[in-house]
């Protein structure tokens, strides 16, 4: 049959499409090099004459810069250059120049661990040892860590003088961002209740903890030509940001993206890269830097953490009757648009007449927050996810059946605005409900949680080419660093497309110069986005490849078709000639036109929402408030599993991140202000004998905006967790829990307060 | 201060190298012996990364020094494929997709080596906390258990 | 800084006395090797103790273990013996680290580390366990529970090294056990924990007991009165109620990112309590 | 005419409106007519928004077509992790 998709597909077309490739398990393509150390990541390259980098870094929480003098340091043997602020440029956009004084600070430091200086030298020992002879003299000033404190009108101003947009009156200069979303009369909401819950709850940053630390190589010569090999999660932004930051025209810088050892949304931005340039051009040779595992927790990626206010009103048989959720994020020294997201997402996964989320995004003394896995979502789902169970339990509900009744579905107005197409959100609790974990016996002190969960997907500047080699194979050329798999669904989604077996394909990442722009890896866009442009990519290697056939056979170049990897002739030639199958164009590309290829280059659109639903069994041990999770079952619409593999292992590994955010994970701060727990001994992380398996139901509710139903899966599994989690707690425990992390003495405490 | 001289075996060859004597095996592996596959996540024996066998038994590499290695065995991931024939448990965990990003994953390998040959046949239980020193942030460990229990499931069987 | 590697203690020894900096012991490392990573401590010398004769060796003696300093956690717990002797102390050596620490780390460097929530302390101090040190001075024995001093102190003079840990022989029906509280399953330091061990006679009726206390106080805690609450008893419910109540009341914690007062309290007498029932059900008691 | 509804933050730049109604048969010149008709939004819009038409999500598209009877909502830019 032939391989074609209609433009406005609806779901049910798609479903019925047979694949060949797409929907099978085979082993990735990166595979072999990282079972047998192989795998170059960020720190395994090494340049001839190589120097090595290292950052002085604020031991103060918030301080004036008085001066820098780093004459002893330059003068030390060994050492080849010195850069501070004054080495970079200054930038035309405030995002910009706010992402560059994090990654060297300009006048003020902001936080415990902020980058201040740097030294490239012989060796880490010398750059070091130099970093003890930089002499920063600093006007110490007060500090504010906590997001309600830093909201008071007594708290220490960040950014002096410095207006905000859209910020309403009666709001202090730390507010660096306010949004308002939602529809209805929720007086008339609440007024149809017959019961009102309101609750506060508290949530800690986390951070994304991946196992690899920041890691990068930049080189730059007299002519003024760089490159940086990186570990990111989108080498263009380093690109675009490294050569801003340092005044040379992106041509002229070349990045190329190493093996990356996990993002989760920490590796979209630049903290090193700039620096080890800056520090290149002055030295003349090349300059690695890798931080250390106590500097990605001081200085790197935390997500926000939340002070939240909801309310919520049901009817006695489970209708939610209005809600409401006031979110208050700091985000660190820096603006940034978490607590946004976390308004437009709280109540996405009900259909309410009434509803309205208000955000504020604050600015503390902690280091500029980073995406992590659906930024802004997790925290705000858990409130209200909590507050929904809460009213199931004081009206004797079943808290799956209660979500169904409210759930959102094709038609629904969300809470964010726009009216939702085909979602797969009461599909995936009907599937929860039917699971045999729904009703399987609990244990003493055991209790069951459940949670919904939502996620955009985002999709975004795409570029893919496809080589079709002599000897029938296919070169897959795309631009997106692979976090988890990629490069497997796209050589299926290619197999698929041409009609070839998989083996025949091979998908690289190639360098800022090889291929056409492409946004970072991040939104759950890139087997959705890429995956798309694969798909087309492969259409226009087709529609090359079938005139060649044509003109090979002297008919129309609309006669041809494409079937199973070979062309055909159709219409009235159909049968007249036997079908030409890639391999036989390929080997006679030269002479029948030259090389053959296709490429594809949009800012895809499209991409779909995304639903999961989490059912967690937990036992909380009652007289040390230690939590064991007996149980867990992920639920998640894919739209279309390429690879079903790797779809469980996103949903199983946001779970496990949700996990460890719900029970452990917690920037501790001091008195001082300093990060007290930057270290993986006590940022606890969970580990393999902290869980059971984790069982995973894929479905399949297809994306209309995608040739195979693809939605992006990487990120929503990462949402339900938190409040599943708490919710079993407090059925476990008997005591409801308002703050995260829920650490063994805060349940204990619980516990012991309800006696 | 001058350098040491090391005279180890690594991956069953005869390996020398010379290091300062405030250096671990890890640098002395990755940075003097080009063994890259060897990976640092945390410098402080808390992620497993650069678990390495020496003189058979499972370490963090970080915390030993590179001057200990005098006289000793180091085995390290890029010993265990025998030329172009993976090891059982490589195999399992590319047909269990049990790796996402694949930084830990060398560190998973060498320690469930190690596991399997002083325990061929362990429980689910027992492989959990015989990794829990082994910090995986992609997978939620369950493919990696999965594919250890199946990779012994083999070894027993061949 | 330079790296030694002696043949015999008396080497050690002289390198360690003679050297006029911050000198370290190499034992495991786990604890040395943290401390250099994060320049907490820039020693001039440091001394590898695993080429010395014994160093490495689990002996019998008298009924009871002499463990080298550099005998491993890995090493104990495959020594069927000294496991059936002192399994609590096992169990505490083995639940520091993970399975890669566990292949370096010793009781002699958990010990000489001198943190309040060392592991294996509470369990050697409840075995009455002693220690042989050398020094420029010769040898001398140390009970276990006066060597640490205050957290990072430690009673050990200059040049001196601890060159094994003797557990001793016990009587039959006596058991031990170590638990503590951590807020994972693994790879965490004790928020509390307690070691007990104690005997029975042919009744089930204990009548010899320890019980101590680790991470609730500057050093281990040895709570006479948890001790004297089950002694004459078969660990009835209202025993155990009493041991636990002594144990909250003898903790003396701090407030850190690790735990509250409040909860290192309360969960100290938790862990002894179940401890204590361990240790009973391993002495042969049934209850 | 379409009719554009705008997120509640938004409508102090409106006078109060929620829903505005603008002459545009695309995305961008809907964008283009919001800001010469409310000149508070003008640097929302150039500061990045994303625009939803009849439930979809865009970002920076300007020619993508708009139907008077699509459900237009502009929405603030959105970035995942």
């Amino acid at each position: 049959m032939v391989t074609e998709y209609v433009e406005g597909s609806t779901g049910a077309e798609l479903n019925k499409r047979e694949f060949k490739v797409i929907g099978t398990r085979p082993p990735r393509p990166d595979g072999i090099d990282k079972v047998t150390g192989r795998a170059l990541f960020g720190a395994d390259l090494t340049a001839p004459g190589m120097l090595h980098a290292t950052i002085l870094r604020s031991p103060h929480a918030h301080a004036r810069i008085i001066s820098i003098d780093t004459s002893a340091a330059l003068a030390m043997s060994g050492v080849k250059a010195v850069v501070t602020s004054q080495d970079f440029v200054k930038q035309s956009s405030s995002g910009n120049q706010d992402t560059l004084d994090n990654c060297m600070a300009r006048g003020k430091v902001l936080y415990d661990g902020h980058a201040v200086a740097s030294v490239a030298a012989t060796s880490v020992k010398v750059a070091n040892a130099a970093l003890k002879l930089i002499k920063v003299e600093y006007e110490v000033l007060p500090h504010e860590t906590d997001v309600d404190g830093a909201m008071l009108d007594t708290a220490p101003v960040l950014h002096e003088g410095r207006k905000f947009r859209n910020i309403p009156e009666g709001n202090n200069a730390n507010v660096s961002g306010y949004w308002e979303f939602g529809h209805g009369d929720l007086d008339a909401g609440f007024a149809k209740a017959d019961i009102i819950i309101e609750r506060s709850f508290k949530t800690a940053a986390t951070h994304q903890g991946y196992i690899e630390p920041h890691a990068t190589l930049a080189t730059m010569g007299p002519d003024g030509r760089g490159e940086i090999w990186v570990c990111t999660q989108g080498h263009y932004m380093v690109r675009d940001l490294s050569a801003a930051f340092i005044g040379i025209e992106t041509s002229q810088l070349r990045v190329t993206a190493s093996e990356i050892g996990g993002g989760f949304g920490g590796k979209t931005t630049v903290y090193l890269e700039p620096v080890a340039l800056a520090l290149s051009k002055k030295a003349g040779r090349p300059v690695k830097m890798v931080m250390t595992r106590e500097e990605v927790f001081r200085a790197t990626g935390p997500t926000t953490s939340s002070s939240t206010d909801i309310k919520i009103g049901m009817t006695k048989d489970g209708r939610i009757t209005a809600g409401q959720a006031k979110l208050r994020y700091q985000g660190g020294a820096y603006p940034n648009i978490t607590a946004m997201l976390g308004a437009m997402t709280a109540f996405a996964s009900y259909d309410l007449d009434a509803v309205q989320t208000l955000a504020w995004n604050v600015l503390t003394n902690r280091p500029k927050q980073a995406a992590y896995r659906a930024p802004g979502a997790p925290m705000a789902i858990y409130t209200v996810e909590s507050v929904v169970d809460e009213l199931c339990q004081k009206l004797g509900l079943d808290p799956l059946e209660v979500r169904l009744m409210n759930a959102a579905k094709k038609g629904t107005l969300s809470s964010y605005g726009p009216t939702f197409d085909e979602i797969g959100l009461v599909a995936t609790l009907e599937a929860a409900k039917a699971h045999p974990h729904y009703t399987a016996p609990l244990g003493p002190n055991q209790g069951r949680g459940v949670s919904c969960g939502f996620w955009f997907n985002f999709a975004g500047n795409t570029s893919v080419s496809m080589n079709i080699n002599e000897d029938g194979t296919v070169a897959v050329i795309e631009g997106n660093p692979d976090i988890g798999g990629s490069r497997a669904s796209i050589s299926m989604m290619a197999a698929e497309e041409l009609g070839i077996p998989l083996e025949k394909v091979r998908t690289i990442v190639a360098d800022t110069n090889s291929i056409g722009f492409n946004d970072v890896t991040d939104g759950s866009r890139v087997t959705f986005a890429v995956g798309l442009a694969t798909i087309k990519a492969a259409r226009a290697a087709i529609k090359n490849m079938c005139g060649r056939a044509a003109q090979v056979w002297g008919i129309d170049a609309d006669a041809v078709d494409w079937v199973d990897g070979a062309a055909v002739p159709t219409g009235h030639n159909a049968g007249e000639f036997p079908p030409m199958t890639l391999a036989e164009i390929a080997a006679d590309q030269a002479k029948t036109g030259g090389p053959i290829a296709g490429h594809h280059e949009v800012n895809v659109d499209g991409a779909g929402v995304s639903f999961g639903v989490h059912l967690v069994d937990v036992e909380v041990d009652p007289e040390t408030g230690f939590t064991q999770i007996k149980r867990y079952t992920v639920f998640q619409d894919a739209g279309k599993a390429i690879h079903p593999d790797y779809v469980e292992g996103q949903m199983q590994g946001g779970a496990v991140q949700g996990i460890g955010w719900a029970l452990n994970e917690e920037y501790i701060y001091g008195e001082d202000g300093k990060l007290q727990n930057a270290g993986f001994l006590d940022y606890r992380i969970p580990v393999a004998s902290d869980l059971p398996m984790i069982d995973t139901v894929i479905l399949e509710i297809p994306n209309p905006g995608h040739p195979y139903g693809v939605r992006g899966v990487g990120e929503t599994g990462i949402v339900p967790p938190l409040a599943a989690v708490a919710n079993g707690v407090s059925h476990a425990a008997g005591v409801r829990m308002f703050e995260l992390p829920m650490s063994p003495p805060r349940i204990l405490a619980a516990i012991d307060g309800a006696k | 201060m001058s350098k040491i001289h090391v005279s180890t075996t690594i991956n069953g060859d005869a390996v020398e190298y010379l290091c300062e004597p405030s250096e671990t095996l890890l640098d002395a592996l990755r940075d003097h012996v080009g063994l890259t596959g060897v990976k640092e996540g945390c410098g402080s024996g808390d992620c497993g990364a650069c678990s390495v066998e020496l003189d058979g038994r499972l370490v963090c590499s970080c915390l030993v020094l590179a001057a200990e290695a005098e006289g000793r065995s180091v085995n390290t991931v890029e010993g265990m494929a025998d030329g172009e024939k993976l090891h059982v448990l490589q195999q399992k965990l590319l047909d269990h997709a049990a790796l996402q990003c694949g930084i830990c994953t060398p560190g998973i390998l060498v320690a469930a080596k190690a596991l399997l040959e002083k325990n061929p046949d362990p429980t689910e239980t027992e492989v959990r906390y015989w990794l829990a020193g082994n910090l995986c942030r992609c997978t939620g460990y369950d493919k990696i258990i999965r594919a250890v229990m199946d990779a012994a499931a083999e070894m027993r069987g061949a | 800084m330079r790296f030694e590697s002696p043949d015999t203690i008396e080497q050690a020894v002289e390198l360690l006395n003679t050297c006029d900096g911050i000198s370290r012991v190499l034992a495991g490392g786990t604890d040395v090797l943290v401390q250099l990573r994060l320049a907490l401590v820039e020693p001039e010398l440091i001394v590898d103790i695993k080429h010395i004769a014994g160093m490495r060796d689990i002996t019998a003696e008298d009924g009871g273990f002499r463990i080298g300093a550099a005998v491993s956690g890995a090493e104990m717990g495959e020594h069927v013996e000294l496991v059936a002797l002192w399994p609590g102390v096992v169990e505490a050596m083995e639940l520091i680290g993970s399975t890669q620490v566990q292949g370096r780390a010793t009781l002699a460097g958990n010990l000489c580390n001198a943190s309040p929530a060392a592991d294996s302390v509470p369990a050697m101090v409840v075995a009455n366990a002693v220690v042989t040190i050398s020094g420029p001075n010769g040898a001398r024995e140390c009970p276990v529970a006066d060597i640490v001093t205050g957290p990072g102190k430690t009673s050990l003079g200059k040049g001196e090294i601890i060159t094994s840990i003797y557990l001793p022989a016990r009587v039959n029906n006596s058991g031990d056990a170590y638990l503590r509280f951590i807020p994972r399953t693994e790879m965490d330091i004790a928020v509390s924990s307690a070691g007990v061990s104690l005997t029975i006679d042919s009744d089930g009726v204990v009548t010899h007991a320890c019980v101590s206390l680790g991470a609730v106080a500057p050093t281990v805690l040895v709570v006479d009165d948890a001790a004297k609450a089950i002694i004459g008893t078969k660990l009835d419910d209202d025993a155990i109620a009493t041991l636990q109540a002594a144990c909250s009341a003898a903790c003396n914690p701090i407030d850190d990112k690790r735990g509250t007062v409040e909860f290192r309290t309360k969960t100290a007498g938790v862990m002894a309590k179940r401890a204590a029932l361990i240790a009973y059900s391993r002495a042969g008691g049934s209850k | 005419m379409v009719t554009v509804t705008l997120w509640g933050s938004l409508r102090s730049a409106t006078g109060g409106l929620k829903d505005v109604e603008v002459e545009a048969r695309n995305t961008g010149e809907m964008l283009k007519a919001l800001a010469k008709k409310y000149p508070a939004l003008e640097s929302v819009i150039e500061g990045g928004v994303s625009v939803a038409i009849d439930g979809l999500i865009y970002k920076e598209a300007w020619f993508t077509p708009i139907k008077p009877d699509s459900e237009v909502v502009l929405m603030p830019y959105m970035k995942g992790g």
